[in-house]
């Protein structure tokens, strides 16, 4: 067995950690070294809080997060590669509703997670709209209040939202990502700590390398492996295969970078520190670590 | 007298089938039923699709269900054997009792998952949900004794040992099974709180969190109905015996002195040196907690340091002035939340009195209600109640009537023959009994659910604005996590434990004085 | 003195013919259900009680006194075939009325309530007022001897004098029918000869028709216009033996021969037969 | 016969002198805290009772004989000053040595027991085996006629017969001292004098110090060497009096003419002062 290895992922079984999947059935992580206990996330899942509590030596997390533990409580992260180089965080609405930017939601209702309401409210005053001009209200991963109008649109991603609000109701959905409205930053972003980083570094190149591998393969076969994992990764996560392929093909132009999946260049790591500092959280180009992606 | 019985089963048949009608209709044929009241055969439909999942979900549900019971509700019995035997260590518990159950389940739930591997964090949520409600009855049920058998046991020279042997032990066994009534569906309930949560792919709690996204409402309900079956077979369950037990449990005729569950007074200076200690001891507690396992202070601030949160350096005052804020918005509506949810348990149960038929009727539907998974009953109860007060108190409400109702009814069961017969003499009808007789002689058994359910209202709110209403504690706490801010968080539960402690002892003292 | 056999008849021709029936008992028995299996608490019975009779039953102990007390008051329901009619209505019609009055043999207070607020919860239950009442309940307080303990709760009250605040609560509705069960089974001879004498100048000012279910012969004898004497294994009417002492009875009654003579063949009568076993 | 008065006497010089003291009251008084203030239910009073006497308290109802006998089982503490031994010892250290059987004014049953594990609590209460004294349990249950009964619960018997289930109980642990409340209150006539008979073969074949409350003078006289006589307001022994009978003493004694002078002589004693208000 190789050197065993947790990764603390942030979301439940789903399309959106398809790579990994590919890379644990091929056994690239096992010919890396690697004995890898993947951890699924959900709702009470802080991937940040394992990696302090060493229950994951490697986790999926989100930057504001992340950034705002390194600089307001002192923790030692360091985020070494970023699987979405744009975050599928949008604003999603009916084409119905006539909402095509920003501005649009002035005197609209909007459902959005309590968790992003920072971010959103920072997305819409860099659009010019202040809070007072609409109507927010907590969401809770449920599509229903949109497809039946109680909402005029949501915060969400865009992996599976549009397409199963377009399958219920019949009614087509478009979105906004928060990335072409003025906040531009990754999602996923692979961390772990200084400490991880310092005495465990072969075997998280390991680790990136295959990972960018399991990625690579499903790039090269879109719907191969969706279709795939129905029965085992993904069984009984809800989806409905259509909604998965949707999620599995949707999700890729969001991932991809001529340097390889999991890429950070200057120009990535510059947006994301102006959007940080946009959200109001202090932070600098030494909350990434480029040197493993180098390696690879 | 048969007769009656056969007629009465028919009408709830028959009730029962003219309400799946109209759901049916709603259901089908309405634009919001088609979209989030789904009609039963449209439900029954999905579920049948998804049979294999139920399979996998559901035995994932139950088990946790059941570890989670069982363990709750050994260290409860446990505990309340320790209680009653010795008074003292209970009230210098008592900060640590209503704790476990206070603990916010936003503020427990990443903890537990934090630190517990494989099915354990949502089998600790539904222990640790099941221990109070499952102490509390079973410590009413072991200090309600008959002064005449507490006398004769002592006129044989037994001590306390005898009598918890002979007649405790004995005499608890209704209010023993109204608890575990009470715990099976809340283990039910924290199994899959902990299930949707933790991250876990099996349960009808994961079920829920990847069948949410996916706009399908008769999965949804079909997930909720059956996590509310569970819920109800373990109630049933402990239903059966219940009544058998009951029967035979209360004095044939009424002693001249009220059994009472209150331990005597001790002396005064020693009741405030323990009341001291069950301040404490949650602290100390927490404290150990902390050091020992060495979690770094990020997540885990120890107590000194969420106390220097809120009163030190420049982020106090804006702590505090958010805190403030929330609770301003939490606590009036968890205490209307609290009475409003008394009152409901109150009148089902003066409904298994007054119209026992009607009462039977309700019982199903509120016992779905109660163990519908908060999250899937979301969706109408901002239909029906909007994102307002209205449904914030209305999920309290529903988390607090249930324990509350069992306890009353356990309460009202326990009356002495005796005493119906003399209202019934004089022509007193059911209103009467339960006026003159049930309400009275229940009083310790009305408190008990007070206390029981102050802490459950808080929780009931928080719940509701973290996922409806987007204001208050809940909010703060829910948004403080995503933040990585567990200092507010520690301070919000903190703050929110103390306030149910406060809510537990106010309910004491207010007994105190009534009992005089 | 007149013995009659044991069924259908109506009592008491003593006290003149065709007055109204109070009370009819008509073939009720009573069979409990248990886990042992059916017990036959009583076998079908026949009585009826004009209005204003003074019935005593007496009987060994487990024979069905009590039983037939609790069907005239709805309590129990007599087995299939059996009725009983009070007032030519259903005993759980009649109670509504507020004309029934009832000592069980258990004292039955509550004990949350004072000795006056247990008094009066008979009238709290047909929904009287109780206010223009609170001189007659004192007055009552003070007929079983309980001045000054109107305030005391039932744990602060000795045996008896619990058992005197039942007398009193079945008295307070001023009932037309009133059934006592061993009323004064705890109290000594001295007050139970005043409780004797008080019961009944009461029952004379208001004819009222009562059961008395009693253990003292003598007692039964003093009160009662008719005695019914039963027997047990099974619960049944075995005699029905009537008073004929001239009313007004006096204290001094309970010396007289003949008062004696009653009483000595009344003792006879439950020797008999099926006494205990 | 022998009227003493109420203070310093031991008992019953009647039986032979120098017998062991037994139970020792010494300036024992009763007051109770209520919310209405101090009642005192009992004057302080001395009483010393030998060794195998069997004696009966009468009194009005209140005067104080069921405190009495609860302070005697250690329910109740005397006020300060006063004392009472049971045996040389104090009574919460005597009932441990389960030398003690009581029957309570109120039979005070536990539901969820039959009658036989009803009568053979004490047993279980005092850690002694149950299994060998199955047949010793059988023959008490059959003493008070329950034969039949033994699996019947509390809910299914009459008011008399649980009254012997707790005569049964207070026997079941062969005592020798025996504290009884008014046992016979709820039986009739002939069942109580078949239990006064077999009381009184029982106490004479273990010599067992008996206190029993009665409101039956009869019963008293029949039963006891010593009569003590309360009265109340306040509670405190009046007269104490010796029954001079021969033992044994059989059933006819209760048509003797001394029996009944005796017993009219104890009613005048009764009557005479403080009686009821
Ligand atoms: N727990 C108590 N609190 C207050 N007063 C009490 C209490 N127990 C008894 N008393 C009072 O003490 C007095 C004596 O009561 P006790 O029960 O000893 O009478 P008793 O002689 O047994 O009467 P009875 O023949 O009616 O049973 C009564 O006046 C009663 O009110
Ligand atoms: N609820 C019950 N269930 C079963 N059997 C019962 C029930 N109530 C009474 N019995 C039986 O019915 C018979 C008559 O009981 P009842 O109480 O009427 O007697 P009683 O004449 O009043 O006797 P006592 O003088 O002892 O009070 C008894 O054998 C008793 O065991
Ligand atoms: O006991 C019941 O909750 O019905
Ligand atoms: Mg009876
Ligand atoms: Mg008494």
């Amino acid at each position: 067995a190789g050197s065993p290895l947790a990764f603390q992922s942030i979301w439940i079984n789903d399309p959106e950690f398809i790579g990994y999947f590919i890379a644990i059935d091929k056994g690239w992580y096992t010919e890396e070294g690697i004995d890898l206990t993947y951890i699924p996330g959900g709702p009470d899942v802080i991937p940040q809080a394992a990696l302090l509590t060493g229950k994951a030596d490697i986790a999926l997390t989100s930057l504001i997060e992340t950034a705002s533990a390194v600089s307001e409580k002192g923790a030692t992260f360091k985020i070494i590669g970023a699987q979405f180089q744009k975050s599928p965080d949008s604003v999603i609405s009916l084409e119905q509703s006539g909402i095509k930017t920003i501005k649009d939601l002035v005197g609209k209702t909007v459902a959005c997670p309590p968790l992003s309401l920072g971010t959103f409210k920072v997305l819409l005053g860099l659009n010019g709209v202040t809070e007072d001009q609409l109507k927010i209200v907590p969401y809770a991963f449920d599509p229903t209040p949109l497809a039946t109008g109680q909402v005029d649109a949501v915060v969400d991603f865009m992996t599976s939202l549009p397409f199963i609000v377009e399958q219920t109701s019949g009614k087509k959905a478009s979105y906004m990502l928060f990335y072409d409205f003025g906040l531009p930053f990754g999602q996923d972003l692979v961390t772990v700590s200084e400490e991880t980083l310092k005495n465990r570094r072969k075997d998280i190149v390991g680790f990136m390398r295959a990972s960018r591998k399991g990625w690579n393969e499903e790039i090269a076969h879109p719907d191969k492996y969706v279709k795939e994992y129905e029965n085992t990764w993904f069984k009984g996560n809800g989806y409905t295969p259509e909604a998965a392929l949707f999620h599995g093909k949707v999700q890729l132009p969001l991932m991809e970078n001529p340097n390889g999946i999991f890429a950070m260049d200057d120009a990535w790591i510059d947006k994301n520190l102006a959007t940080l500092d946009k959200v109001g959280v202090k932070a600098d180009k030494s909350l990434f670590d480029t040197s493993i992606l180098a390696e690879l | 007298m048969k007769a009656p019985i056969y007629r009465e089963n028919a009408r709830i048949l028959f009730g029962t089938l003219v309400a799946l009608a109209v759901w049916e209709l709603l259901g089908a044929y309405t634009s919001w039923g088609v979209a989030m009241f789904p009609a039963p055969t449209r439900i029954l439909a999905q579920a049948f699709v998804d049979r294999e999942l139920y399979a996998l979900h559901g035995l994932a549900t139950l088990k946790t269900s059941v570890f989670g019971f069982a363990i709750g509700v050994s260290v409860a019995v446990l505990a309340a054997l320790v209680f009653c035997r010795l008074p003292g260590v209970e009230l210098a518990f008592r900060g640590v009792n209503i704790t476990l159950f206070a603990m916010p389940a936003i503020v427990i739930g990443p903890l537990l998952v934090l630190f517990l591997k494989g099915d354990w964090p949502q089998i600790v949520l539904a222990a640790l949900m099941v221990y109070f409600p499952a102490m509390s009855a079973t410590l009413l049920g072991l200090r309600t004794v008959d002064p005449r058998i507490a006398d004769l046991v002592a006129a044989y020279g037994g001590g306390e040992g005898a009598l918890m042997r002979h007649v405790r032990l004995r005499g608890a066994l209704p209010d023993l099974f109204a608890g575990f009534r009470v715990a099976a569906p809340l283990a039910v309930l924290g199994a899959v709180l902990g299930e949707f949560g933790s991250g876990t792919r099996w349960g009808f709690g994961a079920f829920l969190l990847s069948a949410l996204p996916q706009g399908n409402p008769a999965r949804l309900w079909g997930i909720g109905l059956a996590a509310s079956a569970i819920a109800l077979a373990g109630y049933a369950l402990f239903l059966l015996p219940a009544r058998r037990l009951s029967a035979s449990s209360s004095a044939v005729t009424l002693a001249a002195v009220q059994p009472s569950a209150r331990p005597k007074g001790g002396a005064s200076t020693r009741r405030i040196v323990l009341t001291l200690v069950a301040v404490a001891l949650p602290f100390v507690i927490w404290w150990l907690g902390v050091t020992l396992s060495h979690v770094s202070p990020i997540i885990a601030p120890g107590p000194g340091r969420t106390v220097m949160f809120l009163i030190e350096g420049k982020q106090a005052a804006a702590a505090r002035a958010a805190l403030g804020h929330a609770l301003g918005e939490t606590l009036p509506i968890a205490a209307l939340g609290l009475l409003a949810g008394l009152a409901f348990a109150f009148v089902l149960a003066a409904l298994t009195l007054l119209a026992p038929a009607l009462a039977r009727g309700l019982m199903p539907v509120a016992l779905v209600a109660q163990n519908m998974p908060l999250v899937a009953v979301v969706p109408v109860v901002v239909l029906v109640f909007g994102r307002g007060t209205a449904s914030s108190v209305f999920m309290a409400v529903l988390v607090v009537f249930f324990p509350a109702y069992v306890l009353l009814h356990q309460g009202f069961t326990s009356v002495p023959r005796a005493a119906s017969d003399l209202v019934a003499a004089y022509g007193g009808g059911r209103w009467k009994q339960l006026v003159h007789i049930a309400v009275p002689w229940s009083v310790s058994y009305l408190f008990a659910a007070a206390r029981l359910v102050a802490p459950q209202a808080l929780l009931g709110v928080m719940v509701a604005e973290w996922l409806v209403t987007g204001v208050g504690l809940g909010n703060l706490l829910n948004v403080s996590r995503g933040g990585l801010n567990y200092d507010m968080i520690w301070a919000g539960a903190l703050v929110s434990i103390l306030i149910s402690v406060a809510a537990y002892e106010g309910v004491g003292l207010i007994e105190r004085r009534i009992a005089r | 003195m007149n013995a009659l056999p044991a069924r259908d008849f109506d009592l008491p021709p003593s006290q003149g013919a065709d007055r109204t029936v109070d009370l009819i008992v008509d073939r009720a028995g009573k069979t409990f259900e248990t886990a042992r299996g059916p017990v036959r608490a009583l076998e079908p019975i026949d009585l009826k009680v004009p209005r204003g009779a003074f019935v005593a039953l007496i009987g060994p102990s487990g024979c069905g006194k009590s039983t037939l007390l609790r069907m005239v008051a709805g309590l129990e329901q007599p087995d299939d075939g059996g009725a009983i009619l009070v007032r030519g209505k259903h005993p759980e019609q009649f109670r509504k009325e507020g004309e029934l009055g009832i000592a069980f043999q258990d004292a039955a207070l509550l004990p949350w309530r004072s000795v006056t607020e247990n008094i009066f919860f008979p009238l709290q239950i047909l929904g009287r007022p109780v206010r223009p009442e609170a001189a007659r309940i004192q007055s009552l307080v003070e007929l079983v001897g309980l001045k000054g303990y109107e305030a005391a709760r039932p744990g602060q009250l000795s045996g008896g004098m619990r058992q005197r605040v039942a007398i009193a609560r079945a008295l307070v509705t001023d009932p037309s029918v009133l059934l006592l069960d061993e009323p004064f089974g705890a109290l000594d001879q001295i007050l139970r000869r005043q409780m004797n004498v008080e019961l009944q100048r009461i029952w004379a000012a208001r004819q009222t028709t009562t059961l008395l279910v009693t253990h003292g012969i003598d007692e039964a004898v003093f009160l009662a216009d008719t005695v019914v004497v039963m027997q047990a294994q099974p619960g049944r009417i075995a005699e029905i033996i009537d008073v004929p002492f001239a009313r007004p009875r006096l204290p001094s009654l309970f010396s007289a021969p003949e008062f004696h003579a009653l009483c000595d063949r009344l003792t006879v009568s439950l020797h008999s037969e099926g006494g205990h076993p």
